[in-house]
């Protein structure tokens, strides 16, 4: 069992350095496997989810008491339907189901859009200008500036000439300040998810030393293949 | 029959009335039944994206098996992504997801795939901003600023040396990024109805694979 | 001098890879312990939680896959115990990813222990609530979206009545009663995506559910706009404010020690971008004016 | 006054709005009504870059998009861009590379971008320069989509790199490539986060509804334009509503955030 476990440590750090591999700019073998690895995995394993969820969810209910649950089953049609995509000459029986679903789909962005993303988004534009602290009144003007020249940047069909303009060009360096901002706290995540993955590689110390022995690995290995073996390492790459 | 449930209208049609029980629904109080379909509807189209991922799985394992009985290069690897898939499936509904088999695939390869491949953009965010943040003209300058101001706010160490950067970076945050957010949500939702009224109109059928100048 | 500038304007890309690297790695195991400020939203969400009474029913959505697990489980592991650990709350788990149920099973086994007579999940006793009793979990939902929108309408419909482990959950309906989205005091969701939409589109315009998002660093532009908008009552921003929950909830873990390679990055930015304009400056800039291409 | 109005609550102002662009857009798609639409910079962007590989005698690489949303306004306009780029590439003979695939709901645009490249070289008589095997399917994966997408930038060292439709945070990592390997960076998104990262990244940047904006500019599709002429009469009213509601609150009258609903 310890094996397992051991092996099962090794495969886990060699795909994560095999991935963070590409970092080196150069395609190699680790990288090829690595990234193969995960492939295969996620989508034998959204497969097997997926498989569940209709058993627990969908054919158990209907399997139990099939009178009660007509329009389940309906659901379960058009979701066989969906499966003659394979083929050819029946692809189109698939319209059926991808015309339900995509009418579903863009019925429920559309009526939830309107209400959160619309509504509740210039209802909470709407401040009051004066009779409050010095400091709220510049904020909320300027909140008010920030949405309307960004909303007059994104105009299309009339001209931006004049003071229109003028003010479509205010809503640009409002946008690319706002950017700056943006990509601050995307940055924020994404190291925090590099913080995440690094924690998990370098605790406790059995992984510690794994992983440095993993990392020379990678880099010598990648660098004798294209220094010394470049025939080699063409040959071990995919496509 | 087949050619009236082919047709462009047939369709149309279809879209048309799932739509209506959509809507209706949601903003005016209904009959009971009515609510039954709305409820029915949105759990139809769960299930049909399910099916939908199995038909994913078959289109990956065919790419696989042309790759590897066209003998391309890398077809190895071809086949032990298959090996993968089909392990993993067969493993995971035959003994269930608590199988060693399964669990090692899974906490060997899956798990540390996913959680890396994502941090990876990290690296080219760092050399995006490092090559690209220059004091320019108007439109950089004030990026880089607010870029550094922001940095400064999320950066613990940085209240440290002097807290007036929390504030700075908190109103940048809260109100600046806020606002230009705020109007994207509202111009991709503009964008969204829209498409609804295209798509009701019978004018976006290419969404659900029509070409033009079929049917009627 | 023209050479340094221009070592500073064209570095090798994968020389900074590699200092990322180093300093992460240094920084990981040798921390300094820094002390770290709450930021306000943090502490928001921490007291309504806080807040919950008895009978109250929370929902926690796992909006989790491996790809953001790293960055959500400081506080995953923070907010959940806490929620557990409040007397009489009723807690429903579910997720809206193809591997959430990974991290829901996780979280229950990192501060349960098994239930008498049990031997694997989710029969865990998790500060003194019991599976079935004081908890369910309902499992996989795809297709969010649509699954969401159900439960609102009819909860035990568009939840189902079965959990995930095929459990009967009718009895666990009837006994903290129900119905419809209008019975949830509290939703929670740790976000990837976008699972706090869920709620934000469903329940919140027809019942007004109170929603704490703990979201990755991507989504927090947005979760801001929604916060602002009084759509959300309380967000948790990321690692920085996983690492604030731990503190303040006093369920401490690896967040709070990363918080100084958290820091080390940023600075190391910012140094970059000083450096890149020095060279730009020096160098670039003055390459371009006499007609050379940057 | 605000009691006489308890019917109009969120929802209902919700449903009206819902109703407005509705036939708002209705009326610009079937009225005869001319409308121009402004062209925007990362037109001449595309021209320059096309241009640029032209003189350089390298190919040009045009993404349409990981299509999450399947055939979805960004996808749709990506597609009318797509159809302007193949023109000019069969106009110069420059070979035009475009991988498809990133998620399970690309097989819809993957087949109509075929059809409208093929359609294009037809039209200009160049069918024997059309080449199937340049619109590889690479994933239905988007990371494993975006490293086969890489391996064609590290090979084939396009002038140009066009990342345009529904770009996920693959963007970033294709867009640094990109310009790692010479080629001029033109990037859209259809999210904001991502699209600031771009703004680092890109030597042009089509922000947003840009791109929705390009499209009907070029297609010259009357559905196209009327989308972008509603779109826009409605941000006009939204600036309106914002500021007269911002005022009369100002003024302590809170009615126009009470019809607002929640």
């Amino acid at each position: 069992m310890d094996i397992v476990l051991f092996l099962g440590t090794v495969l886990a750090t060699l795909i994560t350095f095999g991935l963070f591999s590409i970092l080196t700019g150069v395609d190699n073998p680790f990288y090829a496997f690595a990234e193969h690895s995960y492939v295969g995995t996620a989508i034998g394993f959204l497969a097997v989810i997926t498989v569940v969820y209709l058993q627990t969810k969908v054919f158990a209910p209907i399997i139990a008491d099939p009178m009660s649950n007509i329009l389940p089953l309906i659901s379960v049609i058009l979701g066989l339907m969906m499966l003659t995509r394979v083929s050819s000459k029946y692809a189109w029986i698939a319209r059926i189901p991808i015309t339900v679903s995509i009418a579903v789909g863009v019925g429920i962005t559309t009526r939830t859009g309107v209400i959160t993303n619309i509504i509740a988004q210039i209802k909470a534009t709407i401040l009051p200008l004066w009779g409050i602290d010095w400091f709220t009144t510049l904020t909320n003007i300027a909140v008010i500036i920030f949405v309307v020249t960004t909303l007059i940047f994104f105009q299309y069909t009339t001209r931006r000439t004049g003071p229109l303009g003028k003010v479509s060009q205010v809503g640009r360096l409002v946008l690319y300040a706002g950017f700056g901002a943006l990509f601050a706290q995307t940055f924020m995540g994404r190291i925090g998810l590099f913080l995440g993955r690094m924690e998990t590689m370098l605790f406790p110390d059995t992984q510690l030393q794994m992983t440095l022995i993993v990392i020379a690995v990678v880099l010598l290995g990648t660098y004798i293949l294209r220094r010394r073996y470049p025939d080699l390492l063409n040959r071990l790459l995919p496509q | 029959m087949s050619n009236v449930l082919k047709s462009k209208t047939f369709l149309l049609i279809l879209a048309i009335v799932v739509q209506f029980l959509i809507y209706i629904p949601y903003f005016v109080d209904v009959p009971a039944p009515m609510k039954t379909a709305e409820s029915e509807l949105l759990r139809f189209a769960v299930n049909i994206a399910s099916f939908a991922m199995l038909v994913g799985v078959y289109t990956a394992t065919r790419k696989e098996i042309i790759r590897i009985g066209k003998r391309q290069k890398g077809w190895i690897y071809g086949v032990w992504v298959l090996i993968l898939i089909w392990v993993m499936i067969i493993a995971g509904l035959v003994l269930g997801q608590t199988t060693p088999i399964f669990k090692f695939l899974q906490d060997s390869m899956l798990l540390p795939g996913d959680a890396t491949i994502y941090s990876i953009v990290l690296f080219y965010m760092i050399s995006a901003a490092g090559r690209a943040f220059r004091l320019r003209d108007t439109g950089s300058s004030l990026l880089l600023i607010v870029v550094v101001l922001v940095l400064l706010q999320q950066a613990p160490i940085a209240a440290i040396v002097w807290d007036g950067f929390v504030p700075i970076g908190n109103w940048l945050n809260n109100y600046l990024g806020m606002s230009i957010s705020r109007t994207f949500a509202i111009v991709t939702a503009l964008g969204g109805i829209i498409l609804a009224v295209r798509f009701l109109s019978g004018k976006e059928m290419g969404m659900v694979g029509v070409k033009k100048e079929e049917g009627k | 001098m023209t050479s340094v500038f221009e070592f500073l304007a064209t570095m090798d890309r994968r020389i900074w890879h590699a200092f990322t690297f180093i300093i992460v790695i240094v920084l990981l195991l040798f921390p300094l312990g820094l002390p770290l400020a709450i930021s306000a939203e943090t502490q928001v969400s921490y007291n309504i939680v806080h807040a919950l009474k008895p009978g109250d029913i929370v929902m926690i959505n796992y909006n989790i896959a491996a790809f953001g697990w790293d960055e959500l489980k400081g506080q995953v592991l923070s907010v959940v115990p806490h929620v557990m650990s409040q007397p009489g709350v009723k807690v429903i788990f579910l997720t809206d990813m193809d591997q959430g149920m990974i991290y829901i099973e996780q979280t229950l086994a990192a501060y349960g222990k098994l239930m008498e007579g049990k031997t694997s999940a989710p029969w865990y006793d998790v500060f003194g609530k019991k599976y079935l009793q004081d908890y369910v979990v309902l499992g996989y939902f795809p297709g969010a979206t649509s699954a969401w929108a159900a439960m609102a309408v009819d909860f035990r419909k568009g939840a189902g009545t079965v959990d995930w482990y095929k459990n009967d959950i009718t009895p666990f309906y009837n006994a903290i009663g129900i119905k419809t989205g209008q019975d949830v005091d509290l939703a929670i969701s740790f976000d990837c995506t976008g699972g706090a939409d869920n709620f934000r589109n469903h329940f919140f315009p027809v019942f007004g559910t109170p929603i704490i998002a703990g979201e990755i660093g991507v989504n927090v532009p947005g979760a801001i706009n929604n916060y602002n908008a009084g759509q959300y009552k309380g967000i948790i921003k990321s690692t920085r404010g996983g690492a604030e929950y731990q503190y303040i909830s006093g369920f401490k873990g690896k967040a709070l020690l990363s918080m100084d390679a958290y820091s080390a990055i940023h600075v190391y930015l910012i140094l970059l971008i000083v450096l890149g304009n020095i060279g730009y400056f020096g160098w670039e800039r003055t390459r371009v004016k006499k007609g050379g291409t940057a | 006054m605000a009691q006489f109005l308890f019917f109009l609550d969120g929802k209902a102002v919700g449903f009206t709005l819902l109703i407005v662009v509705m036939l708002l857009t209705l009326f610009y798609m079937y009225s005869k009504r001319e409308v121009t639409v402004r062209r925007v910079a990362a037109l001449d962007a595309i021209d320059e870059g096309i241009g640029r590989s032209a003189e350089m005698g390298r190919p040009v690489i045009n993404s349409i998009g990981t299509c999450d949303g399947g055939m979805s306004t960004w996808t749709v306009s990506a597609l009318s861009i797509l159809k302007y780029v193949t023109s000019k590439c069969v106009a110069l003979g420059i070979p035009l590379y475009v991988p498809l695939g990133g998620s399970e709901a690309v097989y819809t645009p993957m087949e109509v971008a075929r059809d409208i490249v093929r359609t294009e070289y037809e039209m200009a008589g160049k069918l024997d320069e059309y080449r199937p095997d340049n619109m590889p399917f690479l994933s239905g994966r988007q990371f494993s989509w975006a490293s086969g997408y890489v391996g064609m930038m590290l090979r084939l060292k396009p002038g140009v790199n066009i990342l345009l439709g529904e770009q996920m945070g693959t963007a970033m990592y294709l867009s640094e490539i990109g310009h790692e390997v010479g080629a001029l960076q033109i990037s859209g998104a259809h999210y904001i986060t991502n699209i600031a990262c771009l703004a680092a990244s890109a030597d042009y940047l089509a922000i947003g509804e840009d791109m929705l904006a390009a499209g009907a500019y070029l297609s010259k599709d009357p559905n196209q334009i009327a989308s972008i002429r509603a779109s826009d009469l409605m941000k006009y009213l939204f600036i309106v509503v914002l500021i007269v509601g911002s005022v009369l609150a100002s003024f302590g009258n809170k009615i126009v955030a009470t019809l607002l609903g929640y």
